[in-house]
């Protein structure tokens, strides 16, 4: 298991160099999250709670790897200033079946987003706006 | 004492990252209602609690969560990553 | 969309450069399967059924960009020869939000696994015998 | 004449890849009753029809799908990709 909080930019092969290469993986699963240029989108900022984010992470990989039995488990986010078309982060799980790799990719995804201490503002026509945490994003935990 | 940070909107708000803060309070509740009756970007950063979340000792916490014994709390908005 | 039916194996880092590039991406999701040692398996063979396999991904690749409207999508699928801890095959969707890059992968996992034209052989310690399809691959498809 | 193929344990119980079979046969279902008929081989391939999957001009068909105009009918297990 490996979690990076970094604001450089990564690249998704260099860290997946050896990804899941010991144990018996049958399947790898990775999720590579982009800044788009929606609404005339310029830019974004990520903030972050430099001393807990790790640790919170590290939490929630700890947990897939648990309740899926993962080979492997990889989180990368970023914080600081991006642009449109950079990658925000990725997340990669190793397991021997798929439907494990899945979920595992996907819950991790799902508590990133509400429960890892990042707070993401756009700067667009309008100026710079936080962005609102939706709903469904609280109501994705549920489904765990 | 303890040390006080805040993220995102709040932070713009209150108009500091953190500061150090000598409280009795036995709960977050309390430090809350102490902030705000200090200024009004306080009472204009704490006005709604559903819109905020808050962590002790880099854990997520309740409003109602007791301070005893913590060094540290943030208030933020609901988080945004992934 | 690009589709490969190839006996050779690849490169993900090379397959995915430019993935995902043009349109408004937000997410990519990137499914790798690996032969497993498992059980002291020490190579696999997959036959397929070549003037159909490159047709019949290329339809459940069409069906995953509509339904999910995806900016991009790649499968890579082998045959031939293959020992444990080698690629299989991989998926990559690409699309505006990250439920829609996830379900259109597994839907692709699913879809790949029961509908396209492969066979997997299997060598072990007990001599070689053909991969029995499983009635939870067949179920699995009941959910799209 | 059909171009008729088989894979995986399919082929190998025929014992070939494929042949091209003159027929008259209407359906699927007609022409598998006609290859059962011929040698041991064929209709211990074709014992069991639930185990096996058909294919018409590389397209997935059923049993009782129409021969008319094919041109190749392939007969194989469960597809296991992916």
């Amino acid at each position: 298991m490996r979690v990076e909080v970094q604001s450089e930019p990564f690249d998704p092969a260099t860290e997946l160099a050896g990804f899941g290469a010991k144990g018996d993986v049958g399947a790898i699963v990775t999720f590579t999250g982009i800044v788009r240029a929606t609404g005339g989108l310029t830019g974004m900022e990520i903030e972050h709670y430099p001393s807990m984010t790790a640790k919170a992470i590290e939490a929630i990989a700890s947990e897939a790897v648990a309740r899926w039995g993962l080979d492997d488990c990889l989180v990368i986010h970023r914080y600081g200033v991006l642009s449109p078309g950079e990658q925000i982060m990725m997340v990669a799980t190793a397991s021997r079946h798929r439907a494990a790799a899945f979920e595992a990719a996907e819950f991790l995804m799902d508590y990133l987003k509400s429960r890892a201490p990042f707070w993401k503002k756009e700067t667009g026509p309008d100026g710079a706006t936080w962005v609102a945490a939706k709903d469904e994003d609280e109501d994705a935990l549920s489904r765990w | 004492m303890l040390d006080v940070l805040y993220f995102a909107w709040v932070r713009e708000r209150i108009g500091e990252p953190r500061e150090r803060i000598e409280t009795e309070a036995a709960t977050v509740a309390e430090l809350v209602d102490e902030l705000r009756g200090r200024e009004a970007r306080y009472a204009l950063a704490f006005s709604d609690l559903s819109a905020l979340r808050v962590a002790i000792d880099q854990e997520l916490a309740e409003f109602d969560s007791p301070l005893a014994g913590a060094r540290e709390v943030a208030f933020f908005p609901p988080m945004t990553g992934g």
